[in-house]
C-alpha cells in the first residue's frame, strides 16, 4: 500500500438486518478496492446492487460486517472513537437528495459556521463568500434556509460544505440523479473543477454511465453486491469484458443519436 | 329464573331500591355497615330496636335481665329457625358473638372487648359476662346480626356473603355481579310476613343519577339524597322523606398539639364557628345544627353549648396569627368540601390562618389513628347504636382513635358512666363529659347532624327509615 | 409490537384536521398566530384581572347569599355578574382565579409530561440498540396500564395537591409523548444531514443537541399543546371524582364538580366553568393541530 | 383500432391556469399537439416546464386549483375538455390510459395484480365474464413479455421487481385497449437495463397495436430512442415540435440547443480536469 | 419464523412483567386498607392484627414475589371489601364493559370514519371545516360533564331514555354515545389525516386514470390503505377505553370494570386494584398483538 493510498478496501462484507423479518441480507459481499490520491473512481450498477452501502462502509459512516478498511493510512478497526472523529473531516459525502442533506432549521451561513466551529483550523482557508463563489453561488444565498434553495443550489451548497473541510476523499452518492439535466451538467462541471483545484480523490456513485464516463478515471461495476468488472473508465466502457457491463452499455438511451453524431 | 328481568320491570310486588354504593359484603361479621340496609332484610339483629332507638322485645331476644353487675341473661324467641333449617337458638347466638369479639376482621370487635364469656345454658338462654359493668350491653346486641353457625362455618365469609342465610323476613334471592341484589319474601318468617314479594337493590354513586333513576321510573326508592337532590325531588313532585340521622359531623381539635394546646386558641376556634349558618347556607336548612358530642339520639341537644361569638374569639386570639390546618375526608360526606370551607372561612374571619388538607377517608382515619394530624379535622361519627358510650369510646377515651381529649379523669368518668345500672343513671355523667369535651376544653366543635333524605315513586308506601341506617321494608307496598 | 407502537404515533401525531394543502402554508402560519392570541390574552387576563381590584375575593364566602343567579337573570345583581356559588362566592372572580390555576395546570402539566417524555423518547430513538429495547418495553408497559387508575391510585395515596397532580400528569403523559418523539428521533437519525455532520466530525451529543432536538421542537410543541388540553380534561375528571383540585384552590374542574349537585336549580355554577373548559381545550387543540400541520415536513418543504 | 390517420389525440390551443394565494398563473400557454395512431411523441423539457400538467390534462386529472382556461382536447375525434366541458371521465381508462412515473407507488400495495386488472376490466368491459377476465389478464401480461403471468397475477405489487411492476402498470393502462397511452416519466425510477426493456415494450405497443403514445421525459436521449416526434416544452409552451432527427440534429430554438448541450458527452472529450 | 414468534412472545412477556410490577407498585401506593376495612372505631391493635393477616407486614420483596407467582398461576387474589376472588369479580364485570366499549367503538367508527373520509375528500371545503370542528369539539368536552347533561336532558327532562344502569338496549344508548364521543373525534381526525395523505398517493391518481368510479377510488383504493392506522387506533382506543369507562360508568351507574375499579380504589382494596390493572394491561397487550395480526392480514408488505 503506497503512501498515497487514500482508501483500501479488502473483502468488505456488509449485511443488513431487515427490521421486519429480522433476516439478514448481504448487500455487499466481498468487495476489494483501492484508491490512490487524486483517483476518481466511479461505481456503477443497478439499483440495490450495494453501491451506497459500500460507500458508507468504506468511510466508516455505515455498518460493516467484516473485511478490512484502510482509510488514509488508518485501519478503521484500530481507531478509537475519538481518532475516528478526527479522521472524518478528511472524507466528505455528497448525497443524492440535497435537501435531505441540509438541516432544515439551519441557514446556509449558520451551517457553515457550525462546521467552522467543529474544525476551526481545517476550515480557515476560505471565507464564506469565497467558498460560495467557488461553487458559483452568490453571497445572498448565505442567509437562506434549505427550503428557499432550488435543488441545484442546494446541491452546490452541499458540495461547498464538503469542500470547506478540504477533504482528501469525496464520496458522491448519485449527486445529480435528482436534478434536472441542465442543472446536472452544471453540478458535474463544478465537481470536476473543484476536484482539479483541491486535488481530492473522488468515489463517485452513479447509475448513469455517461456521467461516470465524464467524471471518473476508473470505474467499478457492481452486481448484487459484488464487483463484476473494474478498470480504467475508457477501457471498461469501450471494451467491456463482463456480460453485465455490456448489458448496461446496451441499455444506455440515446445510442441511436450518439451513433449518428 | 325471574331475577333476570327483575331490574327492568316495575311490578306491584317488586320494590326496586337504589343505594349510594354497592354493598361491600353481605357478611355481617366483617361487613361494613353501609351494606346493612341489604343484609338486614335477610339476617336479623339479636335485639330489635324501636323508633326511640332503644331496645325492644320484638326481636329474636324477647327478654333480658341484669343478673348482677357483670352478668346478663337473655331469653331467645323459641322455635325460630334459619331458612336453611338450622335452629336460631342460644348456641347460634354464642357462636355469632364469639366471632364478633374474636375475629380480627370483625368490624364490631372493639365494641365487645369488655365481654368475657358468652354462654348458652339452654336453647333459649344466653348469658353474657363482662369484665367491667356495662349497662348498654342490650343496646350493643342490636348491632349483632345472627348467622347460622354450621352454614357460616361451612361456607366461610366468602361463601356466606355470596348467599347469606338468616332468620329475616326475606330470603336471599340472587346477586347479579355489579348490578343488583334481590331478596324475596320469606314465607316461613317467624313474624308477620313481608307485604312485598321482592326487593331489588341496585346502586349508583352519583346522587343526581339516583334521583334521575327514580324520576325516569327505573327504581321505586332512591336512598341518600343530599339536600340539593331533595329539593329537586320535591320540585318534581316526588314523595321525599327527610329524617334527622344519627350521623354527626364534628370538627375535632387536636388539643395536645400546637396550636390548639393553647386553651384560648381552642376556645377562639370554637367561638368562631356558626353552625346555623352552615346549616342554612350550605344545606338550605336540610341539616340540624348540633351542639353536643354525646347526644346520640336525633332530636336531642345538650343543655350547654358553645354559641358563636366572633368578638370574643378575636379577643382570645389577641391578634396572634395562628395557622390552622383543616383536614377533611374529601367526598366522603355530603357537601363536606363546602362545610370545611365554610368552617375555614369562619376561622379566617376570627383571625386564624387556614390551610386545607383534603384527603381520602381511609388516609384520614389512618392518620388520625396514627396521631399524625394537628390542628383541626372534620370527621363524622356514625353510630350504629344509640348509646353515648359509642362516642365516648370512639373519641373521648385516652385510648380512642382520636386521642385528642383523653385523660385519666375522663377515662375514669367513662368507666363510671358505663357501669351505671341504666341509661338514666349514666346521663348526668355523660352530660358532664360532654361539657368537658365540648365546652371546657373545646376538643370538639360539633357542627350538625345530617338529614337523611330519600324519595319514593308514586304509590310506594311505608318505607321506614331508622336514623341508625336501617330500613324496615316489611310493610312496604308498591303501587 | 414495537413496530406498531412506533407506527401509530407518527400517524396520530399527524392526526390533524386543519391540514391545509401545501400551497396554503402561509395561511397556516397566520392561523397559528390567531389561534395562539386568544390563549395568550386569556392567560394575561386571568393574571392581570385579580390585580385590578375590580373582582371580589374568589374565596370570600357569604353564606347569606348562596347560589344567587347571574345579573342577566331575574333576581341577579351586577355586584355578582355571573352569580354566586354554593358558599356565596362570586362566580366571576372564581372563574378568573380558576382560570389561572387551570391554565397553570394545563401548561405545567403538559411540561412535566412532555419534558421527560421527549428526553426518554429521543434517547431511545437516537441510541437504538438495547437502550431502545428497554425503553420501548417500559413505554409499552406504561401504555398498557389504564392511566386513570394510576392517577386515582397515586392520588388516593398521596392526597390531592398540585405536586401530586403534576406527578400524575407526568406519569400518565410521558409515554405517549416518548413514543412519538422516539419515532421522530429515529427518522431524524437516518436523515442525511446527520450523516453529513458525523462526517464533519461532530459528536453524537452535539448532533442530538443542535440538530435532532431543534428539529423535534415543532413536534414537541404541538404535542405539548395537545397535552395541555389533556391535562385540563384530566384535572376536571379527577375533580369530578373528588380527587382533583380541592378547595380553597379553585380550578374549573373543581367548580364544575361543585356545581354538579345544584345543576337543576343553579345551572350557572357548573355551566360557566364547563364552557370555559370546553373553549380552552378547543383552542389549545386547534392550536396544537395547526402547529402539527405547520410542522409537518411534507407540508413544509418548499 | 381505426386504420385511418385522423388524430387519436388532438390538443388545440390549450391554456391551463392555476390559482395560487398570490394570484393566478399560467401553467400551459396555447399548446397544440396531435397524435396519430401508432405514433410516439416525446414531450421533453426541464423540470417545471409543464409536461406533467399537459399529460394530466388529457385525462382530466388536474388538481382542484388548476383548470383549463382556453383551447380544447379531443380524443378520437370527440372533444373531451374545453373551458366549459369536462368529459374526460368518459374516456379515462377506456380510450386513454396513463402510466405514471413510479410504478411501485402507482399500484395499490394492498391489492393483488389480478384484482387490480379485474377491477379495470369489469369497469370498462360491460358483461365480461370471469373466464374472460382471467384470459385477458393473462394475455395482457404476456404482451408485456412477462414469462410467468400466473405468478405475477397472484402477487402483490411489492413482491415484484421494479421492472415487472412497471410492466404491470403499463398492462393496467392498456388492458382495455385504449387508443392513446400517456406515459409520464414512466422509466425514471428504473434501472437503465430495465428502462431499456420497458422502452422496447412501449415501442412495440405503438408499432403492433397502433396505440398513440405520449411519452413524457426529461431525458432527450431516451426520447430519441423511442419517439417519432419530439415536442420541446419550455415554461408552459411547446417551443419546438418536429421529427426526432430534425430536432436533435438541427435544433430550431436556442433552448433545445441548451438542453442538448447538457447531455453528458460520450465520445468526444475527456473531462476538463484530465486535459 | 420461529425466531420471530419467539422474540415477539419474549417482548410481550417482558412488557407484561413490567406492567405487572407497575401494578404491584400501584396497588401498594393506594395505601393502607385496614382503616377502610375496619372503620374508624377499631383499635390500633386490631389494625395491626389485620395487617398481619393480610400479609402486609412481610418484606415488600416477599410480597412482590408471592404476587408475581399468583399472577403467573392465574391467581389474582381476593378483594378486601367484597370477599370474593378478584378474577371472578372482574369476569362478572367484563361483559358490561365489553358491551359499553363495543357499542361505543361501533358508534365511534360508524360516525368517525365517514366523517373523516368526507372531510378528506373535500379537503379545504366547508364540509371539511364543519367535520373538523365537530371532531375537535368532541375532543374538548369533558366526558362526565357530557354524561350528566345527557342524563338531564334525555332521561329526566324528556324521559326518552333510562337514566342509567344496565339491562336493555335503551340503557346502553346514552352511555355508549358518551363513551363514543372522544374516540369518535379521534378516529375522525385520524381518518381525515391519513385519508388526505393517501389520496395524494400516486396509486390514487392511477386508479382514477384507469377510469374507476369515485366510490371505488375513495373506498377501495383510498380507504383500504388508510384503514391500517385507523384500525390500529380503533383497537388501541378500545384498549384504553377502560380508562374512559371509569367516568362513564360512574355517571351512568353502569356495572362494569370502571365502576369496580373506582370502588376498589376508594376502599383501598389494593388486591382488586392490582387485579384490574393487570387485567387491563393484559388486554391491552393482547390487543396490541391483535393489531399486529390485523396489520399482517391487511398489509401484504409486512408478511
Ligand atoms: N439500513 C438497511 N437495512 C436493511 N437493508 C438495507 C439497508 N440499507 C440498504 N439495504 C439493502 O441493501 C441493498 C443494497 O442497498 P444500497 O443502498 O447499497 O444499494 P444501491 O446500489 O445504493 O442502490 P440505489 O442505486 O437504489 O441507491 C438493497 O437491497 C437495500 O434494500
Ligand atoms: N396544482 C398546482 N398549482 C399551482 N401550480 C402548479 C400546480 N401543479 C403544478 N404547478 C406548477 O406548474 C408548473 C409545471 O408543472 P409540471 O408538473 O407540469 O412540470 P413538469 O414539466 O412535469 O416538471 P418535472 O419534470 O419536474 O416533472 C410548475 O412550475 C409547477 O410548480
Ligand atoms: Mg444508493
Ligand atoms: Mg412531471
Amino acid at each position: 500500500m503506497s503512501e498515497a493510498t487514500v482508501l483500501a478496501i479488502r473483502d468488505l462484507v456488509v449485511e443488513h438486518r431487515r427490521e421486519k423479518s429480522r433476516e439478514t441480507f448481504r448487500a455487499v459481499g466481498g468487495v476489494s478496492l483501492e484508491m490512490a490520491a487524486g483517483d476518481t473512481v466511479g461505481v456503477v450498477g443497478e439499483s440495490g446492487s450495494g453501491k451506497t452501502t459500500l460507500a458508507m462502509a468504506a468511510t466508516g459512516l455505515g455498518p460493516r460486517t467484516s473485511g478490512k478498511i484502510d482509510l488514509l493510512g488508518h485501519d478503521l478497526d484500530r481507531l478509537s472513537r475519538r481518532e475516528l472523529r478526527r479522521l472524518r473531516p478528511e472524507v466528505q459525502v455528497v448525497f443524492q437528495d440535497p435537501h435531505g442533506s441540509l438541516d432544515p432549521r439551519q441557514s446556509v451561513r449558520s451551517g457553515f459556521s457550525e462546521l467552522r466551529r467543529l474544525q476551526p483550523e481545517r476550515t480557515a482557508w476560505v471565507d464564506d463568500t469565497e467558498l460560495l463563489a467557488q461553487v458559483r453561488l452568490g453571497p445572498e444565498v448565505l442567509s437562506r434556509y434549505p427550503h428557499q434553495l432550488s435543488g441545484g443550489q442546494a446541491q452546490r451548497v452541499c458540495i461547498a460544505r464538503a469542500l470547506l473541510m478540504r477533504p482528501r476523499l469525496i464520496v458522491a452518492d448519485e449527486p445529480t440523479s435528482g436534478l434536472d439535466v441542465s442543472v446536472q451538467a452544471d453540478v458535474l462541471d463544478l465537481l470536476n473543477e473543484s476536484l482539479a483545484s483541491s486535488g481530492a480523490s473522488l468515489l463517485f456513485i452513479s447509475h448513469d454511465l455517461a456521467v461516470v464516463r465524464n467524471v471518473c478515471d476508473r470505474v467499478v461495476v457492481m452486481l448484487h453486491g459484488e464487483v463484476v468488472e473494474a478498470g480504467p473508465t475508457y477501457q471498461v466502457l469501450d471494451d467491456p469484458q463482463h456480460d453485465y457491463t455490456r448489458k448496461l452499455l446496451a441499455a444506455m438511451p440515446g445510442s441511436r443519436w450518439r451513433a449518428s453524431r | 329464573g325471574s331475577s333476570d328481568e327483575s331490574a327492568g320491570a316495575s311490578s306491584a310486588d317488586t320494590l326496586r331500591v337504589v343505594l349510594p354504593a354497592q354493598p361491600a359484603t353481605l357478611d355481617p361479621i366483617v361487613g361494613a355497615r353501609s351494606a346493612q340496609v341489604v343484609w338486614a332484610t335477610v339476617i336479623e339483629p339479636l335485639v330489635a330496636t324501636g323508633e326511640d332507638l332503644e331496645p325492644t322485645d320484638t326481636g329474636l331476644i324477647t327478654a333480658w335481665e341484669r343478673t348482677d353487675d357483670l352478668t346478663w341473661t337473655f331469653t331467645l324467641r323459641e322455635g325460630v329457625t334459619f331458612s336453611n333449617g338450622e335452629p336460631a337458638d342460644a348456641a347460634a347466638a354464642v357462636n355469632t358473638l364469639e366471632m364478633v369479639r374474636d375475629l380480627d376482621t370483625s368490624i364490631l370487635k372493639s365494641f365487645w372487648g369488655n365481654a368475657v364469656s358468652f354462654e348458652a345454658p339452654d336453647a333459649t338462654t344466653l348469658v353474657i359476662t363482662t369484665k367491667a359493668p356495662q349497662y348498654d350491653v342490650v343496646n350493643q346486641l342490636g348491632t349483632v346480626y345472627l348467622v347460622p353457625p354450621k352454614y357460616y362455618e361451612e361456607k366461610g365469609t366468602e361463601g356466606f356473603a355470596a348467599a347469606p342465610i338468616g332468620t329475616g323476613p326475606y330470603l336471599f334471592d340472587a346477586m347479579r355481579a355489579g348490578r343488583d341484589i334481590s331478596v324475596k319474601r320469606n314465607p316461613d318468617y317467624w313474624g308477620d310476613a313481608a307485604e312485598t314479594e321482592k326487593l331489588v337493590f341496585s346502586w349508583s354513586p352519583e346522587a343526581s343519577q339516583r334521583l334521575a333513576l327514580l324520576r325516569s321510573k327505573s327504581v321505586d326508592v332512591a336512598f341518600d339524597l343530599p339536600p340539593a337532590q331533595q329539593d329537586q325531588a320535591d320540585k318534581a313532585g316526588l314523595d321525599v322523606t327527610a329524617t334527622e340521622s344519627a350521623m354527626k359531623i364534628i370538627a375535632f381539635l387536636q388539643t395536645d398539639k400546637a396550636p390548639f394546646n393553647d386553651p384560648d386558641v381552642a376556645k377562639a376556634a370554637a367561638l368562631a364557628v356558626d353552625r346555623d349558618k352552615i346549616v342554612e347556607g350550605i344545606f338550605n336548612g336540610k341539616a340540624v345544627a348540633d351542639g353536643g358530642l354525646l347526644n346520640v339520639k336525633p332530636g336531642t341537644q345538650p343543655d350547654v353549648v358553645v354559641e358563636q361569638d366572633l368578638a370574643k374569639a378575636k379577643e382570645l386570639l389577641a391578634g396572634k396569627s395562628v395557622e390552622v390546618p383543616i383536614a377533611y375526608p374529601a367526598g366522603q360526606y355530603t357537601n363536606i368540601e363546602e362545610v370545611a370551607q365554610a368552617v375555614g372561612g369562619m376561622l379566617t374571619e376570627a383571625g386564624f390562618k387556614v390551610k386545607y388538607n383534603a384527603m381520602d377517608y381511609g388516609s384520614l382515619v389512618t392518620q388520625i389513628g396514627g396521631g399524625e394530624l394537628d390542628g383541626m379535622y372534620i370527621f363524622a361519627g356514625v353510630p350504629n347504636v344509640a348509646v353515648p358510650s359509642f362516642f365516648v369510646n370512639g373519641f373521648m377515651r385516652s385510648a380512642s382513635i382520636t386521642k385528642n381529649c383523653g385523660s385519666p379523669e375522663t377515662d375514669a368518668m367513662a368507666d363510671e358512666a358505663v357501669s351505671q345500672p341504666d341509661a338514666a343513671a349514666a346521663e348526668a355523667i355523660y352530660d358532664e363529659l360532654n361539657e368537658i369535651g365540648v365546652v371546657d376544653k373545646n376538643c370538639y366543635i360539633p357542627l350538625y347532624r345530617q338529614i337523611y333524605g330519600y324519595a319514593v315513586a308514586d304509590g310506594v308506601k311505608d318505607v321506614k327509615y331508622s336514623p341508625l341506617n336501617a330500613v324496615d321494608f316489611t310493610d312496604v307496598t308498591v303501587g | 409490537m414495537t413496530d406498531t407502537i412506533a407506527a401509530v404515533p407518527a400517524e396520530s401525531a399527524a392526526a390533524t384536521m386543519s391540514g391545509a394543502p401545501r400551497k396554503r402554508r402561509r395561511t397556516n402560519r397566520t392561523s397559528v398566530f390567531w389561534l395562539a392570541l386568544p390563549l395568550v390574552l386569556l392567560a394575561v387576563a386571568v393574571i392581570v384581572l385579580p390585580m385590578t381590584g375590580w373582582l371580589h375575593d374568589p374565596n370570600k364566602q357569604n353564606l347569606d347569599n348562596t347560589l344567587a343567579p347571574p345579573a342577566f337573570l331575574d333576581g341577579g345583581s351586577w355586584s355578582h355578574p355571573l352569580g354566586t356559588g354554593r358558599l356565596g362566592q362570586d362566580i366571576l372572580a372564581q372563574l378568573v382565579a380558576g382560570g389561572r390555576l387551570t391554565l397553570f395546570i394545563g401548561f405545567v402539566g403538559a411540561l412535566v409530561a412532555i419534558g421527560p417524555g421527549t428526553l426518554i423518547g429521543v434517547t431511545a430513538g437516537y441510541c437504538r440498540g438495547w437502550v431502545d429495547v428497554v425503553i420501548s418495553r417500559v413505554i409499552d408497559a406504561q401504555l398498557a396500564l389504564p392511566f386513570i387508575l394510576i392517577a386515582l391510585a397515586v392520588i388516593a395515596n398521596r392526597g390531592s395537591s398540585l405536586p401530586v397532580l403534576f406527578l400524575v400528569l407526568a406519569l400518565t403523559g410521558w409515554a405517549p409523548c416518548a413514543r412519538v418523539t422516539r419515532s421522530v428521533a429515529m427518522s431524524l437519525r437516518e436523515r442525511q444531514f446527520v450523516m453529513g455532520l458525523r462526517a464533519a466530525g461532530a459528536s453524537e451529543l452535539r448532533i442530538v443537541a443542535r440538530h435532532v432536538l431543534p428539529n423535534l421542537v415543532g413536534t414537541v410543541v404541538a404535542l405539548g399543546s395537545l397535552q395541555v388540553g389533556t391535562a385540563i380534561l384530566v384535572e376536571s375528571a379527577l375533580s369530578f371524582l373528588g380527587m382533583g383540585i380541592l378547595p380553597p384552590d379553585i380550578s374549573w374542574g373543581a367548580m364544575l364538580s361543585s356545581g354538579q349537585d345544584v345543576l337543576s336549580n343553579a345551572w350557572w355554577v357548573a355551566a360557566f366553568p364547563g364552557l370555559a373548559i370546553t373553549a380552552v381545550v378547543l383552542m389549545v387543540n386547534l392550536l396544537g393541530d395547526a402547529l402539527l400541520t405547520h410542522n409537518d415536513p411534507r407540508k413544509r418543504r418548499r | 383500432m381505426s386504420t385511418d390517420t385522423s388524430p387519436l389525440l388532438e390538443v388545440d390551443g390549450l391554456s391551463i391556469r392555476a390559482s395560487l394565494r398570490l394570484g393566478e398563473i399560467d401553467l400551459l400557454k396555447n399548446v397544440s399537439l396531435s397524435l396519430a395512431p401508432g405514433e410516439v411523441i416525446g414531450l421533453v423539457g426541464e423540470s417545471g416546464s409543464g409536461k406533467t400538467t399537459l399529460a394530466r390534462a388529457v385525462l382530466g386529472l388536474l388538481e382542484s386549483n388548476v383548470w383549463v382556461a382556453d383551447g380544447s382536447i379531443a380524443v378520437c375525434g370527440e372533444t373531451v375538455s374545453t373551458p366549459t366541458l369536462n368529459q374526460t371521465a368518459k374516456v379515462r381508462g377506456q380510450q386513454v390510459g396513463m402510466v405514471f412515473q413510479d410504478a411501485s407507488r402507482s399500484l395499490n400495495p394492498l391489492i393483488r395484480v389480478r384484482r387490480q386488472l379485474a377491477e379495470v376490466l369489469t369497469r370498462h368491459v360491460p358483461g365480461i365474464t370471469k373466464e374472460q377476465i382471467t384470459e385477458r389478464s393473462a394475455r395482457v401480461l404476456e404482451r408485456m413479455r412477462i414469462a410467468d403471468p400466473d405468478r405475477v397475477l397472484d402477487s402483490y405489487p411489492h413482491q415484484l421487481s421494479g421492472g415487472l411492476r412497471q410492466r404491470v402498470a403499463i398492462a393496467l393502462a392498456v388492458v382495455t385497449e385504449p387508443a392513446v397511452v400517456v406515459a409520464d416519466e414512466c422509466t425514471t425510477a428504473l434501472d437503465v437495463t430495465t428502462q431499456a426493456e420497458v422502452v422496447t415494450l412501449l415501442r412495440g405497443l405503438a408499432a403492433d397495436l397502433g396505440v398513440g403514445l405520449l411519452f413524457v421525459t426529461h431525458d432527450l436521449m431516451l426520447a430519441s430512442d423511442l419517439c417519432d416526434r419530439i415536442a420541446v416544452m419550455y415554461r408552459g409552451e411547446i417551443v419546438e415540435l418536429g421529427d426526432v432527427e430534425q430536432v436533435l440534429k438541427n435544433p430550431g430554438v436556442d433552448y433545445t440547443r441548451r438542453l442538448l448541450a447538457a447531455v453528458p458527452r460520450w465520445n468526444e472529450g475527456v473531462p476538463a480536469r484530465h486535459a | 419464523m420461529t425466531r420471530r414468534i419467539l422474540t415477539r412472545v419474549g417482548a410481550v412477556l417482558v412488557t407484561l412483567w413490567i406492567a405487572v410490577s407497575m401494578a404491584f407498585a400501584l396497588g401498594r401506593l393506594s395505601g393502607d386498607p385496614t382503616s377502610t376495612i375496619l372503620g374508624p372505631m377499631a383499635s390500633n391493635e386490631q389494625r395491626d392484627a389485620l395487617r398481619a393477616e393480610l400479609g402486609l407486614d412481610r418484606p415488600l420483596l416477599t410480597q412482590y414475589f408471592d404476587y408475581l407467582q399468583g399472577v403467573v398461576t392465574g391467581d389474582l387474589g381476593s378483594s378486601l371489601q367484597f370477599y370474593q376472588p378478584n378474577l371472578q369479580m372482574i369476569m362478572d364485570r367484563v361483559p358490561f364493559t365489553l358491551q359499553l366499549v363495543g357499542a361505543g367503538m361501533l358508534i365511534a367508527v360508524l360516525v368517525g370514519v365517514p366523517l373523516g373520509v368526507l372531510a378528506a375528500t373535500r379537503e379545504g371545503s366547508w364540509w371539511d371545516r364543519a367535520a373538523s370542528a365537530l371532531a375537535l369539539l368532541g375532543q374538548s368536552i369533558p366526558v362526565f360533564w357530557l354524561g350528566m347533561m345527557l342524563v338531564l336532558l334525555f332521561a329526566v327532562k324528556w324521559g326518552l331514555l333510562p337514566a342509567g344502569q344496565s339491562g336493555s338496549v335503551q340503557h346502553l344508548i346514552l352511555p355508549a354515545f358518551t363513551m363514543a364521543l372522544y374516540p369518535m373525534a379521534h378516529i375522525a381526525r385520524l381518518t381525515r389525516a391519513t385519508m388526505s395523505e393517501v389520496l395524494r398517493e400516486p396509486y390514487i391518481d392511477a386508479a382514477r386514470a384507469r377510469g374507476l368510479s369515485t366510490a371505488a377510488v375513495v373506498w377501495r383504493h383510498g380507504f383500504k390503505n388508510a384503514s391500517l392506522p385507523v384500525l390500529t387506533v380503533v383497537v388501541l382506543q378500545a384498549g384504553t377505553l377502560l380508562s374512559g369507562a371509569v367516568a362513564v360508568e360512574y355517571v351512568y351507574a353502569w356495572p362494569g370494570l370502571g365502576q369496580l375499579a373506582l370502588q376498589a380504589i376508594q376502599f383501598r382494596d389494593f388486591p382488586l386494584v392490582q387485579a384490574i390493572v393487570v387485567f387491563g394491561a393484559i388486554v391491552f397487550v393482547l390487543l396490541n398483538q391483535l393489531v399486529d395480526l390485523i396489520h399482517v392480514a391487511i398489509d401484504p408488505r409486512v408478511r
